[in-house]
C-alpha cells in the first residue's frame, strides 16, 4: 500500500488516470460491457475542452498562492460570442473567427494582468470583478443571441478518426507541448519559480513580471480559444455554456498533482484528472442513481481517491 | 530639500514601527468608508436607521461565512465547501429544528464534527485541502438535495423574531456585524492559543517543534469554521424564512472574497477578523451600490464588477501615495 | 554511575542516514552540568543532524540518549526534550513571521496564558533580550517578518533561555552568530559564558573557530558523521583545529591578498549608488575589477543598499547608476535565496537560464553539466545534483547561491553576508575564487558581519543608519576604523 | 376606461428584480420587459419600470436586491424568483413596506404576494400525453433534467413521472441532469447514451432538446423523438429534419414575454383593481401544424415568444376570478 503510495506520488499523474480507469471499469461492469468503447469516445471528445482552458488555469495556479483565474467562464462566452459572430456561419471566415476569439481572450487577459499590476488588486478579486465585466460585455455584444458555427467547422470539432475525436489528438499534442514549455523554456521555469517564493525568484533573476503577463494572457487565451472550439461543437455559442468550467478547471488542475501553494505543476494529470471526472459523472448516471446520492458519491469517490493518493511530497 | 532629506530617517524609524502595517490594516475601512459614502451621496434615504437595516441585512450570514472561511485561510487552506455546507445547514434547520430541535442541535453538532474530522483528514494524509473541500461541497449540497429536494420547511419564529429585530439607535445588522467581528478577534487575535493558532499558519515546523499538537490545531480551525458555518446557516434562514439547498451556493466565493478584501492573505497566517467583517460588508454594499445606480440591465452586471474595482483601485493608490 | 550524575545529556552510538546519505555514524557526544561544549566540523559533517536528534525534531535510526542519565525511550520528542529543560535554536529560524515577538515567546511557553498574557510574554522578553543583547532596539510588539535576519536571530536565541515554569537546563545553539554582527555575537557569547557559570550547559557550533576557542570549554570535531576529536578547548589552537577538521591551510594563504593593493580608478566605475537615506551626495562607487566591502552593524541599510543596486540593474537612475548585469548571493537563505522545491541543479542554472537555451529549449545536459562543474569547484557535498536543495546542510545550501551567482553571466555581484554557515576550508576557496574572479573582470560588492573578511576587499564603506559613514581604503582599513565609524554617535558625515 | 387606469397607475414606480441572465431565455425576458415598458412610461401609464439584474443566479443576491429595492422606494416589483420559498423573507418586508410584489415564472409562496404561476407539472405530463398518442406502443425514454435541488426541475420531474405511470408502456432508462444548458446536457447525454437500450423519446426540461439531438448524431444513433423547448435553435433543426424525413415532435416552454404580463398585472393592482393572488399563465406549446410560423416568428438564435398587453392581462385576472 505504501509502496503504491509511494510510486504514486513520484507520478502523481498516474493517478488521475488509474481513477479514470478505474471507473471506466465499474461502469462497463454494470453494463455488461456495453458502450465501453463510446464511453471512451465520449469522454475525450468532452475532456478535451476541460484540458483546453485547464491548462491556463494551471498555469495560473502555478505561480502561487492566491493566483487563480476565475474569468474564465466569462471568456468563453465572450469568444465563443466573438468567434461564431465573425464566422457568420460562413466556411471562408473561420480563420479570422479564430483569430478573433483568441483575441478577445488576449484582451481579456491583459485587463485582468493590468489590474493585478497596475492596480495591485489581489488576483482572485481582480479575475472576479473583470469575469462579471466581461460577462456584461458578452451579453450587450451577442444579446444572448445563438448564432450557428460554419459547417466546416461544426464538422472539425466533432470529427473523429476511428472513434478518436480529431479535437482530442490535437489537444493531446497541444498539451505536450504545453508539458515542455512547461519543463524546458524559461518562461516555464519562471514560472514555477515564482510559485515557490515570489521575492527569491525575482532575486534570482527571473523577470517575475513577465512571466505573471505571460500567464494571465495565455489563460485567457486558452479561454478564448476553448469558447470558439466550444461553440462549434456544441452548434453554437450560448451566454452560459462557459459556466462548468469555474470549478472543473481548478478542480482537474488540483486533482492532477498541480499544488495549490505553487511552484509544482502537472500537465498529464490535467488529462486524467479530466477523463475521471466525466466517467465519474457518466458512472453515477448509468447506475441511476439519484441526483442527491450522485453528488454525495461523486464528492466522497473524489475525496477516497486523492487519499489514497497520499499527501503533497516535494519533487524535484 | 534639507527637510525632506533631514526627515527620511526619521521616517524610516517611524516606518519600522509598524505605521505601514496600520496603514494596511486600515485599507479595508477605507474601502468600506468609500463605498458608504458613495451610496448615501446617491440615496440619502440609504442613510437611515432603516435604510442600513435593509441594506446590511444579508451582510449578517456572509459575515459569518467569510469568518468561517478565515479560519480555515489562517492555517494556509481553503475551504471549496462552506457555501454547500451553509445550504445544509439551511435545509437541516428547516428540516428539524421546529418539530426536533434537540434532534437538530445533535445533527448540527455532527456537522461540525465532521468539519473537524475533515480537518484531521487533510492534515493527516497531507492532503490539498482544495480538493477535499471541493469533494465535501458535492457531498453537503448532495445530502440538501435528498433531505430537501423541493424547497420548503419551517423555520422557527424565535430566529425569525431575532434576524428581524429592531434594537433603539442602532440596526441590528451592525450590532450583529460587531459582535461577529469582535468575538472572532478576541478568539483568534487576542486570546492566548489563537497566537499558536495563527502561528500554525505563519510556521507549521516553529509551533510543532514548540511541542504543539498541529493535528489539534488543524481540527480546532476547521471546527471552528464548521461552527461559524452552521451561525452562518441558521442567520441565513432566519433572513429568508425558508430554506433551499442552492441558498448560499455563492457564499465559498465571497468568502473567499471577503478574507482577501479585508487585508488576508492566502499563505502565512496572516488574516484579520475585523478586516474579513468590512469586506463581507463591503461586498455586500456594492450590490446596494447598483440598485442606486440607474444602469442597463446589460451592464448591471459588468457593474458591480466595476464598482470592486474602483474601490480596490482607490487602495492601490493610498499604497502608492505610502511608497513614496 | 558518577560520570552520568554530571552529564545533562549523554548520546551513544548515534545513527542516522537519509536513503544513501549516511549523516550520523555511531556518534557518541555528552554535555556536561556548568559546560559549554564546542561543536565544529565541516559543512554537511552532521553537526546539525546530531542536534536535530538531541533536539528531538529527528528520530535516530539506532544509538541511546540519556538526559541527566536516564535513557530515554523510543518515543523520546520535542514535547519530551522541552520538558526535560532541553532548548534547541535550530539553524534554520524557527520563528513564525506573522507572529510578534511576544507571541512567538508565547508559542514557546505553554503556562503564558489567561488575562494580560501578551503583556507578560513582551515583559519576558524584553527582559531577556536586555540581558542578553544590552541595546538590542527590538520592540517586543514588532512582527517578526518585518524584523532584519539579524534581530530574529536575537529573538530567537533570547527566547531560548527565557524560563517561565520548567527550568531551562541545557540549550543548543546551532551557528547562532552567523546572522549576527560582531558586537551581537560577542554579547551572546558573553551571555553563554554567564548562563554556563551559574549552572547551565550549552552546546554551541559555529563556524568562527575564534568563538569557539575563546568561549568553550571542550571542544568536538565531527567529520563525515563521525566524532574525529574530543579535547578541553585549551589544548587546540587555531591551527590544530583546523587541522582536525581535515583541512589543511596556511594562514599564509589568507595573508597572500594584502600584497595586492589595487591602484583605485584604473578601471571604468561600474556601480555609482547613493543610498537612499544618505542626507550628502557620498555615493558607494565600484569600479571594474574591484572587490568593495560594506560594512558596519547589521540593519544599518546595508542590505538595502545591495538591493537598491541589484534594482537598478541595467538601468541608471538619479541616485544609482549600475552598467551591466547584476547577480546576488543571498544571505538570508530561508527568505532570499532557496526554491525550496527544486534539485540543487536546478537552483544552480535558475540564473543562468538564457546561457543554457539551446534551440528555443533549455538544455538539460548543460544544466546538469554546470551543477556537476560547481558541485567539483566550491564542494558542495552531495551524492546527486538533482537531489532536492534541502537535502543540503546549511552550508552546502549557502554554496548553491554562490554557484548560481558565479556561475552566471553577470559582470557585477551582490553578496549580502554570503558565507553564513560556510566552514573555514571552503570559505578560504571561496576567497580565493572571488579573487581569482575579479581579476578576471568581475566586480565584487560585498557585506560582511565577519570583519576579517573585509581584508579580501579593495575599497570598504562603513555604514550607519542607512548612510555611508566612513570611507575607507584597503591600506588604512582596522578593525578599530571600522568599529569606531559604525558606533560614532554625533554629526552626519 | 383607459383613462382612469391612469390616474392610479400613472406616477407609480415598478421594478423588475430579475436573478439571472445569462441564457438566451432571459435575455428575451429582459428585452420584452424593455419593450412593453418603454412604451407604458412614455404612454404615462406608470413613471418607471427599471429592470435589474443580479450578477448570479442566487437566492441571497436576490433577496438583498429586494432589500435595496425596498429602500429605492419602488411601488411595486415585478419578481421572477431564484426559490419559491427561499425569499419569503425579503418579500414580506417588502409587503410590510406597502408595496405591490407579483411574482412570475419563477413564483413565490409567501401569502402577500401575487402569482403568476406555469403549471410546471402539467408541462412535464403534456410530454407523455403527446408520446402516448405518438407512440402506443410506448418504448424507452430518456429523461434530460435540469439543475438539481431548484424546484422547477423537481416540478416538471413529477409531472413526466406521472405520465410514466399513466401510460405504463413508457419506461424511463436512463436521467441526466443538462441543468438547462445545452453543452452540459450534451455532455451527460453521451455519457450515459453508450450504456442505454435504444430510446424511443427524450423528455426534456426545455433549452436541452439540440445539445440531445447533438450527442445522438455523435454517437451515430438513430435519433429519437426528442420534446424541444422553443428555442430557436431546437425549431430550426426541427424544421430541418422534417424537411428531410417527415420528423414529428413537439415544443413546450413559457413565453420569456411572461414579464410584461406580470408587469401589467403590477400596474392593474397598483391601479385598484381588484387582482386575485393566484392566476395562471398557459406555456407556450408548438406542434407540428404552427412550427414554420412560430419558426419565423422568432429572432435568429433566439427563443419563441409571446408578448402581452393590457387587454390580455386583464382576460388572465378575470379568468382567474
Ligand atoms: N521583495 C520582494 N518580495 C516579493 N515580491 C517581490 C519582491 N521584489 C520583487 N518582487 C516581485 O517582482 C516584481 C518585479 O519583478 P521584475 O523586476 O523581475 O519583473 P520583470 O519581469 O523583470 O519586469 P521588468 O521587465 O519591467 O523589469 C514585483 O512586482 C514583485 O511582484
Ligand atoms: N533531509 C535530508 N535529506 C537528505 N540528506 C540530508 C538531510 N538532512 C541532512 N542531510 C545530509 O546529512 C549530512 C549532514 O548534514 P548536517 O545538516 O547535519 O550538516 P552540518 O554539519 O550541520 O553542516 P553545516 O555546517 O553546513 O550546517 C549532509 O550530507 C546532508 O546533505
Ligand atoms: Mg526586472
Ligand atoms: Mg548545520
Amino acid at each position: 500500500m505504501n509502496a503504491l503510495a509511494a510510486r504514486l506520488g513520484n507520478k502523481p499523474w498516474l493517478l488521475s488516470f488509474a481513477g479514470a480507469f478505474a471507473v471506466w471499469l465499474a461502469t462497463i461492469l454494470f453494463t455488461e460491457g456495453k458502450g465501453g468503447g463510446e464511453m471512451i469516445t465520449a469522454a475525450l471528445s468532452f475532456a478535451t475542452f476541460t484540458v483546453i482552458v485547464g491548462i491556463g488555469q494551471m498555469f495560473v495556479i502555478t505561480t502561487g498562492p492566491g493566483n487563480v483565474d476565475l474569468s474564465i467562464p466569462s471568456t468563453i462566452a465572450l469568444a465563443g460570442g466573438v468567434a461564431m459572430k465573425i464566422m457568420g456561419g460562413q466556411d471562408s471566415l473561420i480563420w479570422f473567427g479564430l483569430l478573433a476569439c483568441i483575441g478577445a481572450g488576449l484582451a481579456v487577459g491583459a485587463f485582468n494582468y493590468a489590474l493585478i499590476r497596475l492596480l495591485k488588486i489581489p488576483p482572485i478579486i481582480a479575475t472576479l470583478s473583470s469575469s462579471l465585466i466581461v460577462m456584461s460585455v458578452a451579453i450587450s455584444y451577442g444579446r444572448g443571441l445563438q448564432i450557428k458555427p460554419p459547417p466546416s467547422f461544426a464538422d472539425f470539432t466533432t470529427a473523429q478518426i476511428s472513434g478518436v475525436p480529431v479535437l482530442s489528438i490535437c489537444a493531446i499534442l497541444f498539451a505536450i507541448a504545453m508539458a515542455i514549455i512547461l519543463e524546458r523554456t524559461i518562461y516555464g521555469r519562471a514560472t514555477l519559480a515564482i510559485g515557490q517564493n515570489v521575492r527569491v525568484a525575482h532575486l534570482a533573476g527571473v523577470k517575475v513580471e513577465r512571466a505573471r503577463c505571460i500567464t494571465y494572457l495565455m489563460s485567457a487565451a486558452f479561454a478564448g480559444l476553448c469558447g470558439a472550439l466550444l461553440a462549434g461543437f456544441s452548434g453554437g455559442n450560448a451566454l452560459n455554456m462557459g459556466e462548468e468550467y469555474l470549478l472543473a478547471t481548478i478542480a482537474v488542475v488540483v486533482i492532477g498533482g498541480t499544488s495549490v501553494a505553487g511552484g509544482r505543476a502537472n500537465v498529464p494529470g490535467i488529462w486524467g484528472a479530466a477523463l475521471f471526472l466525466y466517467l465519474l459523472v457518466t458512472m453515477l448516471n448509468t447506475y441511476g442513481a439519484s441526483a442527491g446520492i450522485r453528488l454525495v458519491l461523486t464528492g466522497l469517490i473524489i475525496i477516497a481517491m486523492i487519499t489514497l493518493a497520499g499527501g503533497d511530497k516535494p519533487s524535484r | 530639500m534639507t527637510d525632506t532629506t533631514l526627515a527620511t530617517p526619521a521616517r524610516d524609524r517611524m516606518a519600522f514601527l509598524g505605521d505601514p502595517r496600520l496603514l494596511r490594516k486600515a485599507l479595508p475601512a477605507v474601502s468600506l468608508v468609500a463605498i458608504l459614502i458613495a451610496i448615501f451621496v446617491l440615496n440619502e434615504r440609504a442613510m437611515s436607521y432603516r435604510g442600513l437595516d435593509l441594506m446590511l441585512k444579508y451582510a449578517v450570514p456572509i459575515a459569518f461565512a467569510t469568518i468561517a472561511q478565515m479560519f480555515i485561510l489562517t492555517v494556509n487552506d481553503l475551504d471549496l465547501s462552506i457555501g454547500a455546507f451553509v445550504g445544509l445547514v439551511a435545509c437541516i434547520a428547516g428540516t428539524w429544528l421546529v418539530d426536533q430541535p434537540v434532534l437538530c442541535i445533535l445533527i448540527l453538532a455532527g456537522c461540525i464534527a465532521s468539519y473537524a474530522a475533515i480537518g484531521a483528514l487533510i492534515h493527516m494524509r497531507r492532503l490539498p485541502s482544495i480538493v477535499v473541500t471541493l469533494g465535501m461541497s458535492f457531498v453537503w449540497l448532495g445530502i440538501a438535495v435528498i433531505l430537501m429536494p423541493t424547497p420548503g420547511g419551517m423555520v422557527p419564529d424565535w430566529l425569525k423574531a431575532l434576524m428581524s429585530w429592531k434594537p433603539p439607535l442602532v440596526p441590528f445588522p451592525i450590532i450583529a456585524c460587531l459582535v461577529i467581528a469582535l468575538v472572532a478577534h478576541v478568539l483568534l487575535m487576542e486570546s492566548s492559543y489563537g497566537a499558536v493558532l495563527r502561528g500554525a499558519g505563519g510556521n507549521a515546523t516553529a509551533i510543532d517543534r514548540a511541542g504543539w499538537s498541529l493535528l489539534r490545531i488543524r481540527m480546532s480551525m476547521y471546527a471552528l469554521a464548521g461552527f461559524f458555518g452552521v451561525l452562518s446557516g441558521l442567520s441565513l434562514i432566519g433572513l429568508t424564512t425558508s430554506p433551499d439547498a442552492h441558498i448560499a451556493d455563492r457564499y465559498t466565493l465571497l468568502s473567499i472574497a471577503g478574507v482577501i478584501l479585508g487585508g488576508g492573505e492566502f499563505v502565512g497566517g496572516r488574516v484579520s477578523p475585523i478586516g474579513a467583517v468590512i469586506g463581507a460588508v463591503t461586498l455586500v454594499l456594492t450590490g446596494s451600490f447598483l440598485i442606486f445606480m440607474r444602469i442597463s440591465p446589460d451592464w448591471q452586471i459588468g457593474a458591480q464588477g466595476a464598482v470592486l474595482i474602483v474601490v480596490l483601485a482607490l487602495r492601490a493608490l493610498i499604497k502608492l501615495r505610502e511608497a513614496k | 554511575m558518577l560520570q552520568a550524575t554530571e552529564k545533562i545529556v549523554s548520546l551513544s552510538g548515534m545513527t542516522k542516514s537519509f536513503g544513501a546519505v549516511r549523516a550520523l555514524a555511531n556518534v557518541d557526544l555528552a554535555v556536561g552540568v556548568g559546560e559549554c561544549l564546542g561543536l565544529v566540523g565541516h559543512n554537511g559533517a552532521g553537526k546539525s543532524t546530531l542536534i536535530n536528534l538531541l533536539a528531538g525534531t529527528l528520530a535516530p535510526d539506532g544509538g541511546e540518549i540519556r538526559v541527566s542519565g536516564v535513557a530515554q525511550a523510543a518515543d523520546y520528542g520535542v514535547r519530551r526534550a522541552g520538558a526535560l529543560g532541553i532548548r534547541c535554536v535550530f539553524q534554520e529560524l524557527s520563528l513564525c513571521p506573522n507572529l510578534s515577538v511576544a507571541e512567538n515567546t508565547r508559542i514557546y511557553h505553554k503556562s503564558l496564558r489567561g488575562w494580560g498574557w501578551r503583556r507578560n510574554a513582551a515583559e519576558l522578553v524584553r527582559r531577556k533580550l536586555d540581558e542578553v543583547f544590552p541595546g538590542h532596539g527590538i520592540p517586543p510588539h514588532a512582527t517578526v517578518g518585518d524584523l532584519l535576519i539579524g534581530q530574529r536571530q536575537m529573538v530567537e536565541v533570547a527566547r531560548a533561555f527565557t524560563v517561565t515554569d520548567s527550568p531551562t537546563r541545557l540549550v543548543i545553539l546551532d551557528e547562532p552568530t552567523s546572522s549576527l554582527d560582531a558586537v551581537a555575537g560577542k554579547q551572546l557569547l558573553t551571555y553563554v559564558r554567564r548562563f554556563v557559570k551559574e549552572g547551565g550547559s550549552c552546546l554551541l557550533t559555529s563556524h568562527l573557530l575564534g568563538d569557539i576557542l575563546d568561549y568553550c570549554d571542550r571542544i568536538v570535531v565531527m567529520k563525515d558523521g563521525g566524532v574525529v576529536a574530543d579535547r578541553s578547548a585549551v589544548e587546540f589552537d587555531r591551527e590544530s583545529l583546523v587541522a582536525a577538521m581535515g583541512n589543511v591551510i596556511s594562514e599564509a594563504r589568507i595573508k597572500a591578498h594584502e600584497h595586492v593593493t589595487a591602484q583605485r580608478g584604473e578601471t571604468p566605475v561600474v556601480v555609482r549608488a547613493v543610498p537612499k537615506q544618505q542626507s550628502d551626495q557620498t555615493a558607494l562607487v565600484a569600479h571594474k575589477g574591484e572587490i568593495i566591502g560594506l560594512a558596519g552593524l547589521a540593519g544599518h541599510g546595508q542590505t538595502r543598499l545591495l538591493l537598491q543596486i541589484y534594482e537598478a540593474a541595467g538601468k541608471t537612475r538619479a541616485d544609482t547608476s549600475v552598467s551591466g548585469p547584476v547577480a546576488l548571493v543571498a544571505g538570508d537563505r530561508q527568505t532570499d535565496g532557496v526554491l525550496h522545491l527544486w534539485s540543487i541543479a536546478r537552483n544552480i542554472s535558475v540564473r543562468s537560464m538564457r546561457a543554457l537555451v539551446k534551440g528555443g529549449l533549455i538544455d538539460r545536459d548543460a544544466e546538469s553539466a554546470l551543477a556537476k562543474k560547481w558541485r567539483e569547484r566550491i564542494r558542495i557535498k552531495t551524492p546527486d545534483v538533482e537531489n532536492n536543495i534541502l537535502s543540503l546542510s546549511g552550508g552546502n545550501q549557502q554554496k548553491v547561491l554562490f554557484a548560481r551567482a558565479l556561475g552566471s553571466d553577470a559582470g557585477i555581484i551582490l553578496m549580502d553576508d554570503p558565507m553564513r554557515g560556510v566552514d573555514v576550508g571552503t570559505k578560504l576557496e571561496v576567497y580565493e575564487l572571488i579573487r581569482a574572479e575579479a581579476e578576471a573582470g568581475r566586480t565584487f560588492i560585498w557585506y560582511t558581519t565577519e570583519i576579517e573578511e573585509l581584508n579580501n576587499c579593495d575599497h570598504v564603506y562603513v555604514m550607519r543608519d542607512g548612510q555611508i559613514v566612513a570611507d575607507v581604503a584597503r591600506a588604512d582599513l582596522t578593525e578599530e576604523k571600522v568599529l569606531q565609524a559604525s558606533f560614532r554617535e554625533g554629526g552626519r558625515a | 376606461q383607459f383613462q382612469k387606469s391612469q390616474e392610479g397607475a400613472a406616477g407609480k414606480k415598478i421594478a423588475l428584480s430579475n436573478n439571472y441572465a445569462g441564457n438566451s431565455w432571459r435575455q428575451s425576458m429582459l428585452k420584452s420587459w424593455d419593450k412593453v415598458t418603454k412604451k407604458a412610461v412614455a404612454d404615462g401609464v406608470v413613471a418607471e419600470a427599471t429592470a435589474f439584474t443580479t450578477s448570479e443566479n442566487q437566492v441571497t443576491e436576490q433577496a438583498a436586491q429586494i432589500q435595496n429595492l425596498i429602500l429605492q422606494g419602488y411601488d411595486a416589483i415585478v419578481l421572477n424568483a431564484a426559490s419559491p420559498d427561499a425569499l419569503n423573507g425579503a418579500v414580506k418586508e417588502a409587503c410590510d413596506a406597502g408595496i405591490v410584489v407579483v411574482s412570475f415564472d419563477g413564483i413565490v409562496t409567501e401569502p402577500c404576494a401575487w402569482r403568476i404561476a406555469v403549471d410546471f407539472a402539467k408541462m412535464g405530463e403534456v410530454q407523455l400525453d403527446y408520446l402516448n398518442e405518438k407512440m402506443p406502443n410506448g418504448g424507452n425514454l430518456l429523461e434530460i433534467r435540469g439543475l438539481a435541488g431548484v424546484f422547477v426541475d423537481d416540478e416538471i420531474h413529477k409531472g413526466i413521472e406521472a405520465g410514466v405511470k399513466k401510460y405504463s408502456q413508457f419506461k424511463v432508462v436512463g436521467s441526466v441532469h443538462g441543468d438547462w444548458t445545452q453543452t452540459v446536457a450534451q455532455k451527460a447525454v453521451a455519457g450515459v447514451l453508450p450504456s442505454l437500450p435504444e430510446v424511443a423519446a427524450v423528455v426534456t426540461q426545455g433549452g436541452d432538446g439540440y445539445g440531445a439531438a447533438q450527442a445522438f448524431k455523435a454517437a451515430s444513433r438513430p435519433t429519437p423523438l426528442i420534446i424541444m423547448g422553443n428555442r430557436q435553435d431546437e425549431l430550426a433543426w426541427w424544421k430541418e429534419q422534417k424537411d428531410a424525413s417527415g420528423y414529428e415532435t413537439m415544443s413546450v416552454s413559457i413565453a420569456p414575454g411572461v414579464s410584461t404580463l406580470a408587469f401589467w398585472v403590477a400596474q392593474q393592482i397598483l391601479d385598484g383593481k381588484e387582482v386575485p393572488k393566484d392566476m395562471i399563465v398557459p406555456f407556450l406549446r408548438i406542434d407540428q401544424a404552427n412550427l414554420e410560423s412560430s419558426l419565423a416568428n422568432t429572432e435568429q438564435g433566439g427563443v419563441a415568444n409571446v408578448e402581452y398587453t393590457l387587454e390580455d392581462a386583464q382576460k388572465v385576472i378575470a379568468a382567474a376570478k
